[in-house]
């Protein structure tokens, strides 16, 4: 209301003063939709910092932390509620998929409430080059493509991106051995970390974390914790490797026979936990069962999927109804095979409705790890299954602590191995100087943005976005709220997925002068109070 | 007699259908899309759409509150839009969990309480009474979970004699739940938050055995009996104490329920899975079925310790008839 | 005629309402009063006598407005304000106040005595200022003699004695300048000292302002200082009415009879006598057929028990009994 | 009103306890009134060393009296700051708490009948309201700020003062000075408020401490639970800043003070209403 009142009273002022220049009409205050400080002190702070950074500019912002999950969540992206958000997205193994973080943000297509472009942004030239990358499935090739997309975008600055801040997880090297750890995005949750962790107590490696899981059931799953456990439990086509690139796991080959085929070759001889062979009508079965059923998450992934053939025993052949370069990665490697003598009738077994609503407390899975008990909101507890071509190497038990303070406070007393919580930044040297414990700093892909609205009266404005961007103290940021332990990016595709991130970009920087001749340059003036005007 | 009980249960039902139907329909008439605190805006559309039909969401709001209402007679609870587990089974145990920390602190605190208040109200103006009556109204006034911060920072993490928190050592969960009630280990995790409750909770029965003892230690038979020669600590504990047990007593269930909604504070202190902790939580997430389950037991306990403190005091209070 | 009381009557109903919308209780009528008729002029005082529980003090909740009568006519001045209670009680209450029986309970013991005395103005809604209010309130005290009232103004009731409270009473009772002045039992809580001094000043009130008291007591000791008329209540009725002198040399009504000779003498010499009747007033839910004295009085025949006496009277002597002014039942009474 | 107020303080200054209690409070007034203007630093302001680096968790010292949290903030100047939060959220409540609850209970006890049974039913559904859980309801559904805060703290606590006020109403109603006033003309509003209402003013003032007393640990419980306004700095919410940020065991200055202070707040809270509540009334105990 204020925002629309002001802009009018400001205009009416102006004209009737006779100012002897022309003066645009006040830049309205910044409604600046960042998280509550209590539960998200570092995201809070960031936000004030560059707040701070954008005052220096002219500009009224107005911090408005909202409580997190919601309203704040639906501000941001249902309503579009702002006219910059702190937007903080969690890195994740599919993310590491180019699309992602580029062309699903930014494209004018995905602006609908509930999509991820949030603030709206739109621009031929990528939305054209977003499209042209979906359609190459040769990596190099849409490599180069992807690259450009990232130097359009850092024109346009339809956000200012901070960086992300390392993850820092720690373990009980008394108790715990990872001879071959590999630096995943995702650290210690990283399966590829977890089934190499030896236990050397000889008990299983007992992990803490805050959150429960939700269920088995990998059709109602949709938080990346229950998708981590998940995997553990059921095998998936393809496995994202730590490096970002995808490895086989139940296939044993790939090919993309042209842009909308691929035939996978499934690997042979394994088996299910029950002892059932796993085969190729079990393959199928999944994916014309995930989509059949809507299951929620993976609604998205599955619209471009066709048809699923079995060609023979061993080769299935997927048809897509267009180009869809991510299939690889997002469908055949978020899919979990599951067992078609099991779920093929659990509708008639159990007299539910739909499948989602099966709790499948004890799971039957072809992955690396077989679910021995779950103590629901407390423990769960993974046995190994030695004959799996993953070989995990202990058992695992999840332990559910009420808060991040206090599995912190576990690690420290030795009552687990693994925080799989990740130490607030300004704790680590604590943690670090306890000498049972070894510290694991993780460079996760995700990312801390100021994301703007750019179909927003204020950040419509290119110069405007451009030169706030480089009116944020970026190195004070780092320093002061993340504790130094932060990388900074100038992509939203960050340095940690190397193959696809455009190393070519200059990093932002704080410079606020530079901030104010941009603005200049585009016409924008200040009045005696210092505040910002638009151009005429 | 039967007529007050059939009053009093009418009431308590009444208030707790009330509140239901409150709890149900402010999730869904405040301000903002009532999905929203349902279903993740983060979820693409038509996963919404999805999800929306699977927790019955698309129906209109006068059925829900119909099914809801249909399923609370049968104790069905709904589905936890998180864990997708039936909530009943989600909170039966954690209510099991804050019971055992909540009842017997409260006990120990009524019992200790009482001692001590009936023994300070007999040396009544000494320099330990005024003493006892400070420390425990500054308890009182202490925020819990600030207590339960000291204690975790001296005894856990500085002398290392208990747990920080949680109710079992990670890894040592027997299979079956009852077993670990009785394990040393549990104990090992209850001692601090059952400390730091008693703690807190000692001031409010330590007055009001005080000031009632102070009352009954004027009254005739207290003289009679000093009069006729009974030893001081008879008359103390035999006389005295007997007949101001009365007014604690009675308030004992109404405070134990409240105490109960007050659990929400030291069990996230002390990350202790009870029900007030699963309540946070599921605010925190929008699981409302949850929430409004969950926020139903806390209810159906305070309203019952209310209720039970009424009768209770209907029947023990010769002075009160019923009406 | 200042106050015309005919036939009133007020009767109640237990165990109806809510709790008896199904029918679980039988309700019970009770007559606290049952046809009551009185006269007043200005100037003068109406005792109205009776045991506790007769409904004297019913009859005075109605005549002044705080309970609404049953049936009968209320005529104030000639008007029917029966009715008028209800639509327009605040101008009802300006003409007719009431002292009250315990000076204590009586007045708010957190307000001043300058607020006690003022509320009644306020709450008129008679638009004065400030400084009115202060001044009629001292003339009030002044009238009650509460002498100098500026000293009184600020303190609160409970730094009063007794006597000073209930000039308080009658303080805020003058302040409005009614025209009627009911006082129940207005001295039976106060000391023997003070009594007199408080019935000095009724009566002087009643005559230099030519108002009309109806002074309400169970003690017939005061009354011959005070009052002009009495009317002697039994079980809801007058049973005998007239001049006080006539009520107290010729009484024929036995109950009246009854109360006199229990009454204290101020002449120490006389005896105090014993009313030579038994038991206690029955219940008003309850009122015994025929004569409603009958099962107490000492003189009861046969027909008492089923004929309801009619009214007899000699000049403005009036009784209900069916032996009054009977000569010859007077004589054996007395012998 | 005034004068039931002097009449409040001159009762309290009568007893040892509530003379300190009343200093106590005096302080913390006044610090919630000067604080601000005495604080060296803003609340969330950072305090950068010569080198321009910040300085982080340093330990009290002549320059910080009780030293400096994680982000560089000056924790005697937080602690300033956040007893206006405390005392304007716990004095608005108390407030409002007893605005309610004493008309509730007015209304109740005088008007009688089925208003009566209508607000006792109600008052009964307020007393069965598990306090902090719904309070967190309706906070998380109405958004955080010290106003929804307030609201949601006063919809729960009128309920005691209520039940106590109308008890007393009942016995008041019956005495004469009732009769008396309606004999004068008085309406239902007068007698309620003119001459009830003044008779129950010490259980209201009692009402008002202990709800003060518990709306001060309320918000600062509120604020553990990551419930409080996130724009305000509230001795809560310093405590929650020191919890969050795992701190506690390391910087003892930055935790140990607003308990303290809560405690020490409350607690003088606590011993003013039970002063004057022993002189004015005997009869009723403290209940929560």
């Amino acid at each position: 209301m204020k925002r629309y009142v002001l802009p009018l009273a400001a205009a009416l002022l102006s004209s009737s003063s006779l100012t002897a220049f022309a003066q645009g009409e006040k830049v309205p205050p910044v409604d600046f939709l960042t998280w509550p400080a209590a539960k998200y002190q570092h995201y809070y702070e960031t936000s004030s910092y560059i707040a701070e950074g954008w005052r220096e500019l002219g500009l009224e912002v107005n911090l408005n932390p909202e409580p997190f999950p919601n309203p704040m969540l639906g501000k941001w992206f249902s309503e579009h509620d702002f006219d910059v958000v702190m937007s903080v997205l969690s890195g994740a193994p599919y993310r590491m998929e180019p699309d992602f973080f580029t062309n699903a943000q930014f494209n004018s297509a995905h602006s609908a409430p509930g999509d991820w472009n949030v603030g709206e942004f739109a621009d031929e030239r990528v939305d054209e080059l977003g499209k042209k990358q979906l359609a190459i499935y040769d990596a190099d090739a849409r490599r180069d493509v992807v690259l450009e997309l990232q130097e359009v975008l850092y024109d346009l600055q339809p956000e200012a991106v901070i960086g992300s801040a390392i993850s820092t997880t720690a373990i009980n090297a008394d108790n715990l051995e990872i001879p071959g750890y590999v630096p995943a995005p995702d650290g210690l949750r990283s399966i590829w970390n977890q089934l190499e962790m030896v236990s050397l107590t000889g008990q299983a490696v007992k992990m803490g974390q805050t959150i429960d899981q939700a269920s088995f059931n990998p059709l109602a799953a949709n938080i990346a914790e229950d998708f981590n456990n998940l995997s553990l439990i059921y095998d998936r086509l393809i496995e994202l490797g730590p490096d970002g690139k995808p490895r086989n796991r139940l296939a044993s080959n790939i090919i993309v026979v042209d842009e909308t085929t691929i035939d996978v070759t499934l690997r042979e001889g394994h088996t299910f936990s029950d002892g059932e062979p796993l085969t190729a009508e079990d393959v199928k079965f999944s994916f014309d069962y995930f989509k059949e059923w809507e299951a929620a998450y993976y609604k998205k992934y599955l619209e471009r999927l066709d048809e699923v053939i079995i060609q023979d025993d061993g080769t299935i052949r997927f048809k897509l109804t267009e180009a869809y370069a991510p299939f690889i990665l997002h469908t055949l490697g978020q899919v979990f095979i599951v067992p078609e003598h099991v779920w093929g009738s659990v509708i008639e077994d159990t007299g539910i409705s739909k499948p989602q609503e099966f709790r499948n407390t004890n799971p039957v899975g072809s992955g690396p790890y077989s679910l021995n008990y779950w103590k629901e909101g407390q423990e769960i507890y993974f046995t190994r299954r030695a004959d799996h071509f993953m070989k995990p190497k202990s058992d695992l038990l999840f332990v559910i602590f009420g808060s991040a303070e206090v599995v912190g406070a576990a690690l420290k007393k030795g009552d687990i191995d693994v925080s799989l919580q990740p130490l607030v930044p300004t704790v680590v040297d604590e943690f670090e100087a306890q000498e049972n414990l070894k510290i694991f700093r993780t460079y996760p892909n995700g990312y801390m943005s100021a994301r703007y609205k750019a179909s927003g009266e204020i950040f419509k404005h290119k110069a405007l976005r451009q030169a706030a961007t480089a009116a944020i103290p970026y190195e004070k940021i780092v320093d002061e709220v993340l504790g130094g332990d932060a990388t900074r990016s100038a992509s939203s595709i960050v340095p940690i997925n190397a193959f696809w991130h455009n190393d070519s970009l200059p990093l932002p920087e704080y410079d606020i002068e530079k901030a104010k001749q941009i603005l200049v340059d585009a016409g924008f003036t200040w009045d005696e109070n210092g505040a910002l005007h638009f151009p005429e | 007699m039967r007529r007050f009980l059939v009053k009093r249960l009418w009431h308590a039902a009444l208030t707790l259908f009330v509140m239901i139907t409150g709890m149900f329909f402010m999730f869904r008439l405040l301000p903002g899309d009532p999905t929203a605190t349902v279903i993740s805006p983060a979820l693409y559309p038509k996963a919404q759409a999805a999800l929306k039909a699977q927790f019955g969401l698309d129906q209109p709001l006068w059925m829900q509150y119909f099914i809801y209402l249909k399923n609370l007679t049968v104790f069905d609870f709904g589905v936890s839009f998180h864990t997708l587990r039936p909530v009943a089974g989600e909170i039966g145990n954690r209510m099991v969990n804050t019971l055992v920390l909540i009842l017997p602190s409260m006990i120990f605190a009524y019992f200790l309480g009482a001692l001590v208040g009936a023994y300070m109200a007999w040396r009544r103006g000494s320099k330990a009474e005024g003493l006892l009556v400070l420390l425990a109204t500054a308890l009182q006034s202490t925020p819990v979970f600030w207590l339960g911060m000291l204690a975790i920072l001296f005894f856990s993490l500085k002398l290392d004699l208990f747990p920080v928190g949680h109710i079992v050592s990670p890894g040592k969960f027997p299979q079956a739940t009852w077993q670990m009630y009785f394990s040393l280990d549990f104990l090992h995790h209850l001692a601090l938050p059952f400390m730091v409750n008693v703690a807190y909770q000692f001031c409010f029965p330590f007055l009001l055995m005080r000031s009632t003892m102070l009352s009954t230690i004027g009254e005739d038979y207290i003289e009679l009996a000093r009069m006729k020669g009974v030893p001081e600590n008879k008359i103390l504990y035999h006389h005295a104490m007997r007949n101001s047990l009365l007014p604690l007593a009675t308030t004992l269930p109404m405070i134990l329920g409240w105490a109960v909604a007050g659990s929400v504070v030291i069990e996230t202190v002390f990350s202790w899975p009870g029900l007030g902790l699963l309540m946070v939580e599921a605010v925190g997430r929008s699981d409302y079925p949850v929430v409004q389950a969950s926020f139903l037991l806390i209810a159906v306990l305070t309203v019952g310790g209310t209720l039970l403190a009424d009768l209770m005091y209907g029947l023990l209070d010769p002075r009160i008839s019923y009406k | 005629m200042l106050l015309d009381v005919q036939d009133l009557a007020k009767h109640y109903v237990l165990g109806e309402g809510f709790s008896n919308l199904f029918g679980l209780s039988n309700p019970q009528k009770i007559r606290a009063v049952d046809g009551v008729s009185l006269r007043l002029q200005p100037g003068e005082v109406l005792g109205l006598v009776g045991e506790s529980g007769c409904g004297k003090s019913t009859l005075a909740r109605i005549l002044v407005g705080l309970e609404l009568p049953s049936s009968g006519a209320l005529l104030f001045n000639g008007n029917d304000i029966a009715e008028d209670i209800k639509s327009n009680r605040k101008q009802f209450h300006q003409k007719v106040q009431m002292v009250f029986q315990d000076p204590y309970g009586s007045l708010n013991p957190q307000h001043t005595i300058e607020e006690i005395v003022t509320r009644p103005l306020i709450y008129q809604q008679l638009g004065l200022s400030k400084a009115e209010l202060k001044d009629r309130a001292i003339d009030a005290l002044n009238d009650a003699e509460m002498m100098p009232a500026k000293r009184y103004l600020n303190k609160f009731p409970h730094e009063l004695s007794g006597g000073q409270r209930q000039r308080v009473c009658i303080a805020r009772a003058l302040v409005l300048q009614p025209e009627l002045i009911v006082a129940d039992e207005p001295i039976s809580m106060l000391d023997v000292s003070i009594k007199w001094s408080i019935v000095r000043l009724l009566k002087r009130l009643v005559k230099e302002r030519n108002i009309g008291l109806i002074y309400i007591t169970h003690d017939l000791s005061s009354v011959p200082a005070i009052c002009d008329k009495l009317a002697i209540m039994y079980l809801g009725r007058v049973v005998e009415s007239g001049l006080c002198d006539d009520i107290f040399k010729q009484a024929t009504h036995p109950y009246t009879q009854a109360l006199l000779a229990a009454s204290p003498n101020p002449n120490p010499d006389v005896k105090r006598g014993r009313p030579n009747i038994s038991g206690a007033i029955p219940n008003a839910s309850n009122i015994p057929t025929g004569c409603r004295f009958h099962p107490r009085c000492p003189n009861a025949q046969p027909q008492c028990a089923t004929e309801q006496p009619a009214e007899r009277h000699r000049g403005y002597h009036r009784a209900e009994c069916h032996f009054a002014f009977d000569v010859k039942i007077e004589r054996t009474k007395r012998a | 009103m005034l004068r039931t107020f002097l009449n409040f303080f001159s009762i309290v200054w009568r007893s040892y306890a509530g003379k300190i209690s009343l200093i106590v409070f005096t302080i913390c007034m006044s610090l919630a009134v000067l604080g601000p203007i005495a604080a060296p630093y803003g609340p969330t302001e950072r305090v950068y060393d010569a080198a321009g680096n910040l300085v982080r968790l340093a330990p009290p010292s002549w320059d910080h009296w009780l030293g400096t949290t994680l982000l560089g903030r000056d924790v005697w100047s937080q602690m300033l700051w956040g007893a206006r939060p405390a005392l304007t959220i716990g004095l608005l409540t108390a407030l409002g708490t007893v605005v309610i609850g004493v008309n509730v209970g007015l209304l109740a006890g005088y008007l009688g009948g089925a208003v009566d049974s209508f607000l006792m039913r109600l008052t009964d559904i307020f007393l069965g309201l598990p306090f902090l859980p719904f309070i967190i309801v309706l906070l998380s559904l109405t958004g955080q700020n010290i106003w929804t805060i307030i609201l949601a703290m006063m919809a729960v606590m009128w309920r005691s003062t209520a039940r106590i006020v109308r008890a007393e109403v009942l016995s008041l109603r019956e005495r004469q000075f009732i009769a008396a006033a309606r004999t004068t003309g008085a309406s239902d509003f007068d007698i309620i408020y003119r001459e009830i209402a003044p008779n129950v003013m010490p259980f209201a003032l009692v009402g008002i401490t202990f709800a003060l007393a518990w709306a001060i640990i309320t918000e600062a419980s509120i604020g553990f639970l990551g419930f409080g306004d996130p724009n305000v700095v509230s001795w809560g919410s310093i405590i929650y800043d020191a919890y969050a940020s795992q701190m506690m065991y390391r910087a003892p200055w930055w935790v140990v003070p607003p308990g303290i202070a809560i405690m020490i707040l409350v607690t003088s809270v606590y011993f003013m209403g039970r002063a004057y509540e022993e002189v004015v009334n005997p009869r009723i105990k403290q209940a929560g």
